[in-house]
């Protein structure tokens, strides 16, 4: 049903076009075209302008929708340099095998002698054709009653000065506007409200603005209070001042919960990377320098899954890190037993040989892999639902990404616990742990339990890998950005314990991150490392090491 | 094996001497040759100092880069001094910085006297301060290797900082004047060669002592049982510390031997993988005895410097398959598997003997 | 020696988490004596060892050595230095060096300015001679440790002990392992060892070697002392048949 | 993408490998008599593996070239290639390896300063001749090195000026986010003077650095962010920051929604090969600087450009074929000014090469004729401003009239 209606609209759009698309108007849009093609910013940035008015300038709905789908055509060729422009200012659109003239939309040729060149996008044009085509897109949006992306949506957000006011007050006119878009509009509008004369407009604006408080609205009454004349009256004065003091405040709590909120995200990321060191070091006591392999190893199969769904099951590929996590669990699990069972089973009375023989490990599966798949990064297709996040409080922006991983540490943490404290294969470990001859004696199979605990070590490194892939470069060196900070984070929450290494990640990312803009990000380093010594130092087996009777 | 390490500390030395000695009566070598070997003795000597500790008193350090470094970086000072002294400009990173004359740590350094000084002072002081409170508060085994690979990778993030005077990320070079001879040239490199061959030959033959004295002993016993000897009454920091300190300051002369001949001091020295390596040359050689360990650093760093060259892409192949094999056949590293062929060749010998003497 | 009291413990408390392993311990050892301490496990013999070494520190309490010297703040370095010196159950020598080593670094550690001394004076090897035919291994003295029989490494220790020429010696589990013939070497050591200046104590499960060595046996039951006396006394005692003999003396006697 | 048979090569070479010592004796020592070697000292391994390696293939495939026009002067050139293993004093050793043992009449490599800087006194002492293909910090004025790339002053102040433009978008604030070392610290400290000279003052810009291989941007963008909504005119974040920090910076910029609207990006390191990972459509628009960009139409660009991916594809390299990033066109011209240098010179004695530099010239493929003049080892080549596009490239936004003089010490620094 939309679809035949959207049909024949346009199919009446088209002979409405035609029919107001002449006189006064063709030489509007002529003149637009031309100012697109001058390839000078300021002379652009007008075009633009006019474009948008443009768009406004009937009230017949059917005009509006044409001339709106002429703007959008017309920004979005220019966005993409399909617009050429010959030297005498006239514009065509490229298309493939095609052309066509910018102005009436109809198939044409050129002379091949006349060079046809794309207008310079200037640094200052984007942003002004990316709020034209966000307002526009609503605009047309509420003819056709369709829905507007959210980036559209954003980007007024961002932008707020320079949205077309004609545009504007079409838009606030409208009554079919979802409430998302009404609510965004009314702070475009607060932004130009501020500058009214009128009191009511001014504290409206200010309200809109404390709602929606940001380093931006905050910059923006700060410009206003400058400018007040003494004389100005004194409740807006103070308006305004409490205003920027409400706004300020809200900023600085912003402020201290996206540290907050990096920090964790760091120290999940943290943990991520140290739980399968605290497998195989704290339970095993193997130091395994191998462990950031696995990491990589772990992305690598994420990146061979994604492309195998990219070939076979394209509809699929939102999903292929969920789809991945099974099959990066077992084979790198399985990739770690294979190497349990040819080189570490031989070191277990040797701790420190172990250090050495997975360090040639490492060496070799770097390699192994830098030969096989080569150097360079590798492109990881971030879904949708990925990327971005919500602003919350002030300018604190909770990124979906981090969150997600923040989500996953904690899933893993669960998994793991569960694994260790509430299954058969849990006790066993903890058995070999404590008194691997009296195990051995009780019919464990120490054997069996070292091979499992060594994969369960190397599938929770894959599963980091897994988590990281989206968020960090994916190389065969990756590896090694981690192991430091691994031990690090194992050591300092003592060995053996799981809620150690938690509370370990939590503080070394935490402190890190607190640090980082005060000192820098080299001295962040630093200090966590002095502290983690110092740390060490009072106690020796880590924060939370076992009392036990040895 | 033991006497093999004096006589070699000692044939070692001498080859050092008399190659200072002919190249002083002009005779002529192969630069590039000298310069090897060389490097290789110096990464000897690093490999030795970290036999004493590991070998000898069972700590595995994995930070000795940062020892090995701080010789590295106090010889490369005095010889940015030198330079300075002798031209007056400030080396670039300075004079980025804004300086125009050296900062006052640089002050006296254009002594070689107290240079050596400086060396082992510093040395001293930080492996002192570093060994006491850790030893102190018992952090053993694994979490020794790990807190001293938390230090040489702490020090290697402030070293890459401009500010902190040493250079940054590109450290220092440019020398003009190595101890009072050009920076180039084959008779430097073979003074230098010499010079850290009779090193090593002299810290060789002065580790056997050591091993051999009670203070050896002690450091064995340690190795052997820690707490053992804490129930005896001996206060194991001071051997420790002893052990540590003594391994620090071989491993600052490796780094002052270093440098002058790769002709740059950077923070890489103080990557937590170099530290590693030395533990590979060390375990790949056989700690505990004082030969292998040598014998490791020149096997691999030899093998290095050859395969780069010869088979880039093989080379860290080659590495990590002969690390994994000798940890795992070879518990006591090439000397053992020296012992091994012998044992394979002297079977096989028997072998074919017996064939011999079946047939008619 | 004006002392009499080799070591005297009083209201010791020692206890791992929530577990009180021994619980209110009064207890004392002369000069002169052999002590035999005996009880099931978990009767706290070994942890009582530990605290009188300093190896594990205890909550209340207080131990003293030779009368009048607590060691509740004293490191296990410390306390060996006042000379309580300890045989531990598994044999613990350094098995890297020769008997004559082991014995040359107890010596020098006996005597702390001795540990940096370049070379053994004759009096020294003398002694090291002396003690090695006293354990009976005067022939074995060149051989790695680590290859020494599992009696002899026993022996080794012990004589590392008395090298140092301790006022107390602690042996936890000497015969452990032993064939009877070296249970009865082990038997005649400890009596060689013994002197006014000297107290020795005997943790050991071997009621029949208990009984042979030692003067007075203290039974350990649930961290507390239940009994103390001759070994006749102690096994006619109901209680300790009740809790510990009954089971154990069967197979002690069968042994 | 899995190269099955670089792989079983390289195996297959594993189990050869007690070979090695012999064949030493047969690699070692001076050429043939028809021949003359060149070395290169790119790492093919280690961290800088991923951008420095194909740097070999392009030295290998420039000396084809001239070794199919006859050789220089008569002989056949022979390329040597050494693995440095991003290991810095590596880069010291295998050169001297190279001018002792291969005796090399010239080496092209190095990436970093400081592997540069580790060269540096060996070709100084043993009359070597290095030819260096990166932008990099100035400040030096090797006679042994010959400085294929733009010093800062005349490469990053034009792309700067630019932006300060009204067609650039009169930038007023300045964002500085470096790796800490002597390159970024040295290409801000320049842009410092010349913002004085503009009358742009300290509240005005922000510089801050990040370790090395850092790649944990979130807070230093969320302090971008709130940088760029303080008053006093348009933002520019300008990115210093090298290796694996750059695709790690563009991710967060892109998780965070900052697009080249919001604040533009000047990356002055930034390559198509560090967009390799990323999703650029959300990149589109963020600038970089370089004194060659692949789109640049002319004859000679598309020459190299089908030689490389036909180089590529006959020897099964891992190298994208349909990418060619500045400093391979940089040691690509580097062989082809070292052969002309060469022929001038009649002879391949370093010494005299040396004195036939002043005036050489070179068609490069970013079109423009690329000179060499006696004063110093710089080269002087055009300038490009390049703009991130949706194919992990970039369109050229800018260039320069002509070829500007390199100046080695910049009067800002």
């Amino acid at each position: 049903m939309t679809f035949l209606r959207t049909y024949l609209l346009s199919v009446l759009l088209a002979i409405a076009g035609s029919v107001s698309a002449d006189g006064q108007d063709r030489q509007d849009t002529s003149a637009i075209v031309g100012g697109l093609c001058s390839s000078k910013p300021t002379q652009m940035n007008q075009a633009l302008n006019a474009l948008g008015s443009f768009t406004v300038e009937s009230s017949d709905p059917l005009v509006i929708e044409n001339n709106a789908r002429w703007a959008l055509w017309i920004i979005s060729a220019l966005t993409k340099k399909q617009l050429v422009c010959s030297p005498t200012g006239s514009g065509f659109v490229k298309g493939e095998d095609e052309l066509r003239d910018a102005v009436t939309r109809e198939l044409t040729k050129v002379d091949e002698n006349v060079k046809l060149k794309a207008p310079f996008l200037h640094l200052p044009v984007r942003p002004t054709a990316e709020i034209i085509a966000a307002t526009t897109e609503m605009i047309l949006a509420s003819v056709t009653n369709d829905a507007v992306s959210d980036k559209s949506l954003e980007s007024l957000d961002k932008k707020p000065e320079q949205v077309n006011s004609r545009q504007l007050s079409y838009l606030l006119k409208q009554s079919n506007l979802p409430g998302r878009q009404v609510k965004q509009l009314e702070l475009v509008e607060a932004y130009q409200l501020l500058r009214s004369e009128d009191l009511t407009d001014y504290s409206t604006a200010l309200a809109v603005l404390r709602e929606n408080a940001s380093r931006k609205s905050l910059t923006a009454l700060i410009e206003i209070q400058s400018s007040l004349s003494p004389e100005a009256s004194g409740s807006k004065v103070e308006m305004t001042s409490n205003a920027i003091n409400a706004i300020e405040t809200e900023l600085q709590i912003g402020q201290f919960l996206s540290v907050l909120y990096s920090g964790l995200s760091y120290s999940s990321i943290l943990f991520l990377a140290a739980i399968g060191l605290a497998i195989v070091f704290g339970l095993m006591g193997v130091i395994n320098l191998a462990q950031g392999e696995f990491i990589m190893i772990g992305a690598y199969i994420t990146f061979v899954i994604q492309e195998l769904l990219a070939s076979f099951a394209y509809g699929l590929m939102p999903f292929y890190l969920l789809i991945s996590i099974p099959f990066v669990f077992v084979l790198t699990g399985g990739i770690g037993a294979a190497i349990e069972y040819s080189v570490i089973r031989h070191l277990y009375t040797r701790p420190l040989m172990t250090l050495l023989a997975t360090w040639g490990v490492s060496i070799f599966l770097v390699n192994a892999v830098r030969v096989l798949f080569g150097t360079q990064n590798l492109e990881f297709y971030v879904p949708h639902y990925l990327v971005g996040g919500v602003t919350l409080f002030g300018d604190f922006l909770v990124t979906w990404n981090r969150l997600a991983t923040i989500g996953f540490a904690v899933l893993v943490l669960l998994l793991t616990w569960i694994l260790v404290n509430k299954t058969r294969f849990g006790v066993n470990v903890r058995a070999v742990t404590e008194n691997r001859n009296m195990a051995g004696a009780i019919g464990i199979d120490t054997r069996k339990v070292d091979v499992l605990s060594f994969a369960l070590g190397s599938g929770l490194a894959g599963l980091a890998g897994l988590a990281l892939s989206t968020i960090y470069n994916v190389n065969p060196t990756m590896g090694t950005n981690f192991i430091v900070d691994a031990f690090m984070v194992v050591v300092l929450g003592g060995v053996g314990s799981i809620w150690g290494t938690l509370l370990a990640a939590l503080l070394v990312g935490i402190v890190n991150v607190a640090i980082e803009p005060v000192y820098g990000a080299v001295a962040a380093k630093v200090i966590v490392m002095t502290l983690i010594i110092v740390v060490i130092q009072f106690r020796p087996e880590g924060l939370f090491s076992l009392k036990v009777r040895k | 094996m033991f006497q093999a390490s004096e006589k070699a500390g000692i044939l070692l030395a001498l080859c050092g001497l008399l190659l200072i000695g002919a190249t002083s009566l002009g005779f002529s070598t192969s630069q590039y040759a000298m310069n090897l070997i060389g490097q290789i003795a110096a990464f000897a000597l690093l490999a030795l100092s970290l036999d004493l500790l590991w070998g000898f008193c069972g700590i595995l350090s994995l930070g000795h880069g940062l020892f090995f470094a701080i010789g590295g970086y106090l010889v490369a000072m005095h010889l940015v001094k030198v330079t300075f002294d002798a031209t007056g400009t400030p080396p670039d990173f300075m004079l980025f910085m804004g300086w125009d004359s050296l900062p006052f740590y640089y002050f006296q350094l254009d002594s070689i006297a107290y240079l050596i000084v400086a060396i082992a002072a510093v040395t001293t002081v930080v492996s002192f301060v570093f060994g006491y409170v850790s030893f102190r508060s018992r952090v053993t085994g694994v979490y020794f290797a790990i807190i001293t690979q938390a230090l040489v990778y702490m020090v290697m993030l402030y070293m890459f900082r401009n500010d902190s005077g040493f250079g940054g990320n590109n450290g220092m070079t440019g020398f003009k004047e190595i101890f009072g001879m050009p920076a180039s040239g084959s008779t430097t490199a073979a003074f230098l060669c010499g010079g850290s061959l009779a090193t090593l030959g002299l810290c060789l033959y002065g580790c056997k002592k050591l091993v051999d004295s009670p203070i050896g002993q002690f450091m064995l016993a340690v190795r052997e049982d820690e707490s053992r000897l804490r129930f005896l009454g001996v206060n194991t920091v001071h051997i420790k510390l002893i052990a540590w300190c003594i391994s620090a300051i071989l491993a600052a002369m490796a780094g002052f031997l270093y440098v002058p001949q790769v002709g740059i001091v950077n923070p890489t020295i103080l990557s937590p993988e170099l530290s590693i390596e030395i533990a590979a040359w060390v375990a790949l050689g056989g700690r505990g005895s004082l030969l292998g360990p040598i014998l490791g650093a020149v096997v691999i760093s030899g093998l290095k410097f050859i395969l780069t060259g010869l088979a880039p892409d093989l080379w860290p192949f080659i590495l990590a398959t002969l690390i994994i094999c000798v940890v795992i056949w070879s518990p006591n590293g090439l000397a053992d598997t020296s012992s091994h062929v012998a044992s394979f060749y002297r079977r096989l010998g028997s072998l074919t003997s017996i064939k011999g003497r079946s047939q008619p | 020696m004006t002392t009499k009291q080799a070591l005297y413990v009083s209201g010791l408390n020692v206890s791992f988490g929530n577990f009180a392993v021994l619980k209110n311990l009064s207890w004392t050892v002369d000069f002169g004596e052999v002590r035999g301490v005996i009880g099931p496990n978990g009767a706290g013999k070994t942890t009582l060892l530990d605290s009188l070494t300093g190896k594990t520190k205890y909550q209340s309490g207080d131990i003293y050595v030779k009368d009048t010297v607590s060691i509740k703040n004293l490191t296990e370095i410390e306390i060996a230095k006042l000379g309580i010196g300890r045989k531990f159950q598994k044999p613990s020598v350094f098995s890297g060096l020769s008997g004559f080593q082991n014995l040359e670094i107890a010596l020098r550690a006996g005597h702390s300015r001795s540990i940096y001394q370049p070379k053994l004076t004759s009096r020294q090897r003398e002694k090291i001679h002396e003690t090695s035919e006293l354990i009976g291994l005067s022939s074995e003295l060149s051989r790695n440790a680590g290859t020494l029989a599992h009696g002899q490494k026993q022996w080794l220790e012990i004589g590392m002990l008395i090298i140092a020429e301790p006022s107390v010696i602690l042996l936890d589990e000497p015969v452990a392992g032993m064939n009877s013939e070296e249970r009865g070497k082990t038997a005649e050591l400890i009596s060689n060892i013994r002197g006014p200046n000297i107290a020795v104590v005997v943790v050991e499960h071997d009621m029949e070697f208990v009984g042979q060595v030692c003067d007075t046996v203290t039974v350990l039951h649930d961290g507390r002392v239940m009994i103390e006396g001759p070994m006749g006394v102690v096994q006619a005692d109901p209680q300790v048949i009740d809790v510990y003999l009954g089971k154990e003396a069967a197979s002690a006697s069968s042994h | 993408m899995i190269n099955r048979r670089k792989f079983l090569q390289a195996s297959g070479l594993l189990a050869g490998s007690s070979l090695a010592p012999a064949f030493l004796s047969s690699t070692f020592g001076a050429g043939h008599s028809g021949t003359q070697k060149v070395g290169c000292l790119f790492s093919s391994s280690g961290a800088m593996a991923n951008v420095e390696g194909r740097l070999n293939s392009v030295v290998e495939m420039a000396v084809a070239e001239l070794n199919a026009a006859g050789g220089v002067l008569g002989k056949t050139i022979e390329t040597v290639i050494t693995d440095p293993a991003s290991d810095w004093p590596l880069y010291a050793q295998n050169g001297r390896q190279l001018l002792l043992q291969e005796q090399c009449k010239a080496l092209f490599g190095c990436w970093t300063s400081v592997s540069r800087k580790s060269v540096l006194p060996v070709v100084e002492q043993n009359d070597g001749l290095l030819y260096y293909p990166l932008h990099f910090e100035g400040e030096e004025n090797s006679n042994s090195v010959v400085y294929m790339n733009s010093p800062p002053a005349s490469s990053v102040l034009p792309a700067l000026e630019y932006m300060m433009s009204e067609d650039g978008g009169s930038a007023s604030r300045f964002y500085m986010v470096g790796s800490d070392y002597v390159w970024p610290r040295t290409i801000n400290k320049i842009n410092k003077g010349y913002f004085a000279s503009k009358g742009i003052t300290e509240e005005s810009y922000r510089e801050t650095y990040v370790p090395f291989g850092f790649s944990n941007f979130q807070n230093i963008i969320n302090d971008i962010r709130d940088f760029a909504n303080q008053p006093g005119g348009k933002p520019i974040i300008i990115l210093t920051v090298v290796g694996n920090s750059i695709p790690a910076f563009f991710k967060e910029i892109i998780n965070q929604g900052i697009l080249a609207s919001d604040i533009p990006i000047l990356g002055l390191d930034v390559l198509e090969a560090d967009l390799e990972g990323l999703d650029t459509s959300s990149l589109v628009g963020h600038l970089n600087c370089w004194a060659y960009l692949q789109n640049v139409e002319n004859a000679e660009n598309t020459k190299i450009k089908s030689a490389w991916s036909q180089f590529v594809s006959a020897n099964g390299l891992p190298y994208s074929p349909d990418v060619m990033i500045d400093p391979m066109v940089s040691a690509y011209d580097g062989v082809h000014m070292w052969a002309k240098a060469v022929e001038r010179a009649g002879t391949f004695e370093v010494p005299a090469v040396k004195e036939a530099f002043d005036g050489i010239t070179f068609n490069c493929p970013s079109g423009y004729e690329i000179s060499m003049s006696g004063e110093n080892n710089y080269v002087a080549r055009g300038v490009f401003i390049g703009s991130v596009n949706e194919n992990q490239g970039f369109d050229i936004l800018w260039q320069s009239d002509d070829t500007p003089t390199p100046v080695p010490y910049s009067p800002y620094a």
